[in-house]
């Protein structure tokens, strides 16, 4: 198999909240013998807040990482949505000569733009070497949410069917997970409302729990921090709001993996979720 | 729409127009069927529906279409864009309509607004952005002091969050810079 | 773009689709330049390549010829025909030394008024870039007719 | 010396608006042989035309020159109008001023001028190679042959039957009758749709007029208006239809069930089968890839062994069963065809939103007329496809594949408002403890009586009609949860739905655009068929003597459909009336002088139109067989030695054209 390497950004969320997604992603990058080199001195994207306030703002910050992975002449990579989004975003913009001028101007270097830019969800899914699985996960019964910013919008950033994307399922059903079909894959968590408005993710949040325990989950597999943020840290005041006991682990897909592959729930900071899966997992013999 | 007062419609509005450019979306295309409204997560939560939003731009509702608090609930999610009937990027009209807003200095919700500006300070401070920090700014800035102070053992006991500022200084100057440089050359 | 040069195309439109296009443009006011000269033919197909090369011969600026889909001939099969000598032709202009942009075929339905008013301008704003012609064709060949 | 009249037509301020005439026709007046300039405010007014005519009788024109709208509007009228003053018809031009120019240049009076004044011009210069011409007599074959066996298809075929003529009938399907056939009762006056179509379906078999085949389909079409040659297809059956008596003994004791698409897959058929029990004819067929037999036949070749079966063919009392009988191709003469081939409804399987057609309980509209109908799946009983439980909440959602430009159909279906109105008032006939939601976005019930029935539902049977587009549906505890906004309220809304309705709309049929190619007909982008003219040539084709009824060009409901039928019939026996008819003399000529014998022209022509011909030295040359040609000209483009021309477009005359459009 040829080596690949690619730019690797983990964005600010990765490197705090969500320790373990870059954790376990590294590892099972590393075991697929998929390189990420981690872009020097990288900086924040901007997220949701720079486009709100400044246009340009928005794409210069995602350009500056952009522009990063065009030096290093390789292939940019990310693992979280919205990193990837906005990325994505403001090469979607820069396609306009005139914009990317602007940009250039702003991060006071040329950017080229012409670079590829993909989610490590992408690169495994579509990853067809073996999987190098020790330990197939039988007997787990998951559901996938995939939430707002891989599937939308449609020219920008999507790369699976927008309401009914099969990317995770597929590579989770490949380390022995039963994948459940269920109407949330793609409905919206709330994102950041969690901070100012918390009311809103409670509703939206509930809806979708209520959802993966019908489905009869044991628990959700995600592949975004804020979708893991949300479902799963406020999980406790909700059922505690709607008198409801879900009592159900968000666990990062590159997890699931990683413990397929051998590597121990320890290492892939499984224990750093506030709805503990290790007693799950340890029931089902997995951990 | 404010439900109390009578509307005056101004057919083909200057702020249509605006709307029209600054979002490069055809206002006059929604048939108003609602698909919109239907599966937005913030549209229970808002003052007006995004539905409404459509119509008040196409009916040159300037000051309403501004002032209220959907364009700040709304979170980019782009599930009505996805199945607007019409093809009409919705999600990228209320961000046109946030942008529009900002530079009149107005902000229905001020917590919002002021979380997207807490966010960018934290990223100009740090390069990077400092969740936890963030977190703590936010309460205190918006008065909400006890906001989600109830997370705060449980995430820092699993170490979710990191106390320290995880700072780099490469990175800091970079995101200085940018932010300046944009804003001095935003518009031109 | 030279403000003072105003090109002249000529289009052979076929009459039941192109030329009815056009005809749309017109019945819902569809404006376009008003460079284009249309000469009505009965079929894409019907277009000898010697009535194109009349046509640069006289000082055309380019040419339109315009027909039904591929599939919706009414004459079955007309526009593939055309196709198929539009394709020799082409690599013929460029010996002749006419760009190959001021020879364009295109499929315009009875439905597609806007299209066709489209295709024009976009010609008209092609044609103008290029500026007058440059080669030595504007000069008396002999067309055999009859 | 020709004598050439030119008349300039204003179109009242369509073309007088924006082009300045007194220029024009400063500007044309001098053009050498043009002895007379005349305008009009309408030349298409019976004072236009009756100037034209006095001008050629008193000037003695040779030549007529009409500067108005398109020759695709008044060519016609303008031909007769010449022809009424003694003229020939064929020494006409018309300059398209309005169409092409005036109404298109609008902005630029200037330049709308100009190109009227170069427009009229190079009418001049090719009418001036203008010969007279004339239409030869054909005559015409007085049957006309029907494609779909639809409402549209039974009644145009019933009414140019009764009227004398021989009818053939051509459906694809195994038994005539269509969507209509499908449906449980018709609004708005809630008739049961198979108590008012059965009727017609027995008249058209029995009528002396008539010949149905069914399990058939046409294959290629040739000739032209009065002589058409149409090959069709008869599908074998496996069932000999003379021998057999539609007793039923085989469909009854076939041993195999597969999903009926009679019953949108809601039950089954066997199969060997007749679609519904009214069927016409009355004779099974055997869907071969399924069958038992067939599969056996297919093991053996691979060597292994499956029972054979065969019980039809065993119980059969009149040894009906034919397991050789093949495919027929049967070529017919027809004067007329008419086009009935209906639609299809949309699959709302292509909405990943609401489930993807994967969540049991949500239908198209199509299936819950079967599951209304006392003689579907459930025989009238509602039961709904996950669990056979009677739905207490019903949801309908509107125009699912209409009004949708994502879904790439912009259109309105125009009768889908109206199926649910009916729809929901008849679940409440059922069972009055259900209770109909329907969202909807506009109303659409502009027919006799359809506002009093949508009102009705409203007001009588309490159907609640919410203003919004669902968003979402998702499954829930056997439920089906529906996100939907309430746009009168302006607030989102929920209702969890034991059954969902999808309001499919009209979508063309499958095979319509190969058919429409096969006919050498238009269609549009969403594959409908084209009238000759939307408002006034609804019922025809641009080509002469192809006819469209009913859905096949767009989307109608009951009563318009056999309207159309009617008025197809109409249109047929209009052109039966004729005892032979003039055919369009603008066909090719070949100079045998200059003809070298190469035949490149019969190689392009689409119509085999060029016979070979011994010339007195004994060479073979091309000859037009001037009944066939159709005048496109290939020939022409096609012949290296300018040997072949067309009338009405030589090539000198296009030269001309040329010539004057680049001055
Ligand atoms: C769910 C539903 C409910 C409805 N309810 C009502 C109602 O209550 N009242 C009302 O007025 N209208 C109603 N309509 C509309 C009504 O069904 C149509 O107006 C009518 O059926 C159209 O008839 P048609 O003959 O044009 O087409 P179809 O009924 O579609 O008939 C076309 C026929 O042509 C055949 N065919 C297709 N292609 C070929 C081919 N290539 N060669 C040979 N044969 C071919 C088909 O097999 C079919 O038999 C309803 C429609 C739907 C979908
Ligand atoms: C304002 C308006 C705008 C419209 N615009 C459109 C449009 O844009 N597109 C469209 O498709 N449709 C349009 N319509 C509809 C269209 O006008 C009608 O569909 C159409 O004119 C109906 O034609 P008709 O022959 O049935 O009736 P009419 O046009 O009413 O003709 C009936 C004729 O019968 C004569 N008559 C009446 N009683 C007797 C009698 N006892 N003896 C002898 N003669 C009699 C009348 O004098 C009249 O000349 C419009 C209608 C209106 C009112
Ligand atoms: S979904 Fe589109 S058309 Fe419908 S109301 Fe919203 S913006 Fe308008
Ligand atoms: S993008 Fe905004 S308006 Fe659209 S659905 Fe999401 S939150 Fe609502
Ligand atoms: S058993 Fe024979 S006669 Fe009876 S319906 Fe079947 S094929 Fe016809
Ligand atoms: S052979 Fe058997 S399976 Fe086939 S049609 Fe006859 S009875 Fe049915
Ligand atoms: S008839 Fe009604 S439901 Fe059907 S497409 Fe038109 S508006 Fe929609
Ligand atoms: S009555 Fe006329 S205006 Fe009113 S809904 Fe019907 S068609 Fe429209
Ligand atoms: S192509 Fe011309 S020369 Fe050849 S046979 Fe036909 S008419 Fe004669
Ligand atoms: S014009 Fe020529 S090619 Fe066309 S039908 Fe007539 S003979 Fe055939």
């Amino acid at each position: 198999m040829t080596h690949q390497a690619y730019a690797y950004y983990p964005g600010c969320s990765l490197s705090s909240t969500a320790r373990e997604y870059d954790v376990s992603t590294r590892k099972v990058f590393e075991a697929l013998g998929l390189e990420l080199r981690e872009l020097e001195d990288w900086s924040c994207c901007g997220a949701s807040a720079a486009k709100g306030i400044n246009h340009l703002l928005g794409l210069a910050l995602p350009g500056r990482v952009i522009q990063q992975a065009e030096e290093a002449n390789l292939p940019l990579t990310t693992p979280c949505p919205e990193c990837y989004s906005r990325l994505r975003f403001a090469a979607y913009e820069m396609k306009d000569e005139a914009t990317r001028k602007q940009v250039s101007q702003v991060l006071e270097t040329e950017i080229k733009n012409t670079g590829a830019i993909e989610p490590t969800l992408k690169i495994i899914w579509q990853y067809d070497g073996d999987l190098r699985i020790k330990k197939p996960l039988t007997g787990l019964k998951a559901v996938a949410y995939y939430g707002c910013l891989f599937v939308r919008p449609k020219d920008v950033a999507a790369f699976d069917d927008q309401e009914d994307p099969r990317s995770m399922d597929d590579i989770v059903t490949r380390l022995g997970v039963e994948m459940l079909d269920w109407g949330f894959k793609t409905e919206c968590c709330g994102a950041y409302l969690s901070v100012p408005k918390p009311e809103i993710v409670y509703r939206l949040v509930y809806r979708i729990l209520k959802g993966a325990k019908q489905a009869g989950a044991d628990c959700v597999v995600v592949a975004c921090p804020l979708c893991q943020a949300n479902l799963d840290t406020r999980q406790k005041a909700i059922e505690e709001r709607y008198r409801v006991h879900f009592d159900l682990p968000i666990i990062y897909f590159t997890q699931l993996m990683g413990l397929a592959m051998g590597f121990s729930a320890q290492e892939l900071l499984l224990d750093k979720h506030l709805t503990d899966p290790l007693p799950l997992l340890r029931g089902k013999g997995l951990a | 729409m404010g439900g109390n007062s009578t509307v005056t419609p101004v057919a083909q509005s200057k702020f249509l127009s605006e709307v029209e450019r600054e979002s490069g979306q055809r206002i006059m295309d929604c048939y108003q069927c609602g698909k919109c409204t239907a599966g937005c997560p913030s549209a229970a939560s808002a003052d007006v529906t995004p539905r409404q939003v459509m119509r008040g731009i196409q009916l040159g509702l300037a000051e309403e279409m501004l002032d209220n608090s959907m364009i700040w609930l709304c979170v980019s999610c782009q599930i009505c864009t996805a199945r607007c009937p019409c093809e009409i990027d919705i999600a990228k009209v209320m961000e046109s309509l946030r942008l529009m807003a900002t530079r009149q200095g107005r902000a229905k919700e001020r917590d919002i607004a002021l979380f997207h500006r807490l966010f960018l300070k934290s990223a100009e401070a740090g390069g990077r952005v400092w969740e936890l920090g963030l977190g703590g700014f936010y309460n205190m800035s918006s008065g909400h002091l006890l906001a989600n102070v109830g997370l705060l053992p449980s995430m820092l006991a699993k170490g979710k969050l990191e106390v320290l500022p995880h700072h780099n200084k490469k990175a800091k100057a970079a995101v200085k810079r940018i932010i300046e440089r944009a804003s001095l050359l935003e518009g031109k | 773009m030279s403000l003072d040069y105003e090109p002249r195309i000529i289009g052979f439109l076929c009459n039941w689709c192109a030329f009815a296009g056009a005809d749309l443009a017109g019945t819902t006011r569809t404006g376009y330049p008003s460079n284009i000269r249309i000469i009505r033919v009965p079929c894409s197909g019907r277009v000898d390549p010697l009535l194109i090369l009349k046509a640069y011969q006289q000082g055309a600026d380019a040419v339109l010829i315009a027909g039904c889909h591929p599939g919706d001939c009414h004459y079955v099969q007309g526009n593939y025909f055309a196709r198929r000598r539009f394709a020799l032709l082409r690599q013929f202009l460029d010996y002749l030394g006419i760009e190959k942009e001021r020879l364009r075929l295109e499929w315009v339905s009875a439905s597609e008024g806007r299209k066709f008013a489209r295709l024009v301008k976009e010609m008209t704003e092609e044609v103008s870039r290029l500026g007058p012609r440059k080669d030595t064709v504007r000069r008396p060949v002999k067309v055999a007719t009859e | 010396m020709a004598r050439i009249g030119i008349f300039l037509c204003h179109c009242g301020t369509n073309i007088a608006g924006v082009v300045n005439i007194s220029q024009v026709r400063e500007a044309v007046k001098d053009i050498p042989q043009v002895v007379l300039v005349e305008e009009s405010k309408y030349m298409c007014s019976e004072m236009g035309q009756g100037g034209i005519r006095e001008a050629i009788e008193k000037n003695k024109l040779d030549r007529v020159i009409i500067s108005a709208c398109s020759p695709r509007m008044h060519e016609n009228t303008f031909r007769k109008t010449v022809a009424d003053a003694g003229l020939n018809p064929y020494l006409l031009e018309i300059a398209n001023v309005r169409e092409q120019d005036s109404w298109v240049h609008a902005d630029d009076k200037e330049a709308a001028t100009e190109k009227a004044i170069a427009l009229t011009r190079t009418a001049v210069a090719k009418a001036l190679l203008n010969q007279p011409l004339t239409p030869k007599r054909v005559g015409l074959t007085k049957r006309a042959l029907v494609i779909g066996g639809g409402i549209a298809g039974i009644q145009a075929a019933l009414d140019i039957a009764n009227a004398g003529h021989p009818v053939v009938l051509v459906e694809r399907e195994p038994t005539i009758g269509g969507r209509m056939a499908q449906l449980d009762k018709t609004f708005p006056t809630l008739d049961c749709s198979s108590c008012i179509l059965t009727p017609r379906m027995v008249e058209a078999n029995q009528h002396p007029n008539i010949t149905i085949f069914t399990y058939s389909e046409v294959m290629s079409v040739s000739g032209f208006v009065g002589n058409f040659k149409v090959q069709i297809r008869q599908k074998a059956r496996h069932v000999d239809s003379v021998k057999c008596t539609g007793c039923g003994i085989c469909w009854q004791k076939c041993p195999d069930l597969v999903p009926s698409e009679f019953d949108t897959g809601l039950g089954g058929r066997k199969i060997i089968y007749v679609p519904f029990a009214q069927a016409i004819p009355n004779v099974p067929v055997i869907d071969m890839p399924n069958c038992r037999y067939v599969k056996h036949l297919e093991a053996a070749k691979e060597g292994k062994k499956l029972p054979p079966c065969r019980i039809c063919e065993k119980l059969c009392p009149t040894g009906a069963i034919d397991w050789e009988q093949e495919d027929q191709v049967l070529t017919e003469d027809f004067g007329a065809i008419v086009v009935a081939t209906g639609f299809k409804p949309f699959d709302y399987g292509r909405y990943t939103e609401f489930g993807a057609g994967k969540y049991p309980d949500v239908i198209g509209l199509l299936q819950l007329e079967r599951l209304l109908s006392a003689s579907g799946p459930t025989n009238g009983e509602l039961k709904r496809p996950s669990d056979g439980a009677h739905p207490k909440t019903v949801v309908f959602l509107s125009c699912i594949g209409s009004r949708d430009e994502r879904m790439g159909k912009p259109y309105c279906s125009k009768v889908c408002c109206m199926v649910m109105a009916k729809q929901a008032i008849l679940l409440k006939d059922h069972d009055p403890e259900i209770q109909p939601y329907v969202f909807y976005i506009d109303v659409r019930a502009g027919g006799k009586d359809y506002e009093e029935f949508y009102q009705r539902s409203q007001r009588e049977q309490g159907v609640l009609w919410l203003r919004g587009r669902v968003s979402k549906l998702y499954q829930d505890n056997g439920k089906v949860i529906v996100m939907g906004e309430d746009s009168l309220m302006g607030r989102p809304v929920e209702i969890a739905a034991d059954l969902v309705v999808m309001a499919t709309g009209m979508e063309a049929n499958d095979g319509a655009v190969d058919l429409a190619q096969t006919l050498h007909i238009s269609y549009d982008t969403h594959g409908f068929m084209v009238e000759a003219h939307p408002k006034l040539r609804p019922l025809e084709t641009n080509t002469d003597g192809i006819f469209l009824a009913g859905t096949v060009s767009g989307p109608r409901d009951i009563p318009e459909t056999v309207a159309q039928g009617s008025g197809v019939a109409a249109k047929v026996l209009g052109l039966f009336s004729k005892d032979e008819l003039a055919t369009d003399p603008t066909v090719a000529y070949v100079d045998a002088m200059r003809c070298t014998g190469c035949f490149l022209c019969a190689e392009v022509c689409p119509y085999g139109a060029i016979d070979k011909e011994p010339s007195r030295d004994g060479r073979l040359l091309a000859k037009v067989n001037e009944s066939l040609c159709k005048g496109c000209g290939l020939c022409v483009a096609g012949c290296r030695g300018n040997c072949i021309n067309l009338r009405g477009f030589t090539n000198q005359q296009v030269i001309e054209e040329i010539m004057a459009l680049c001055r």
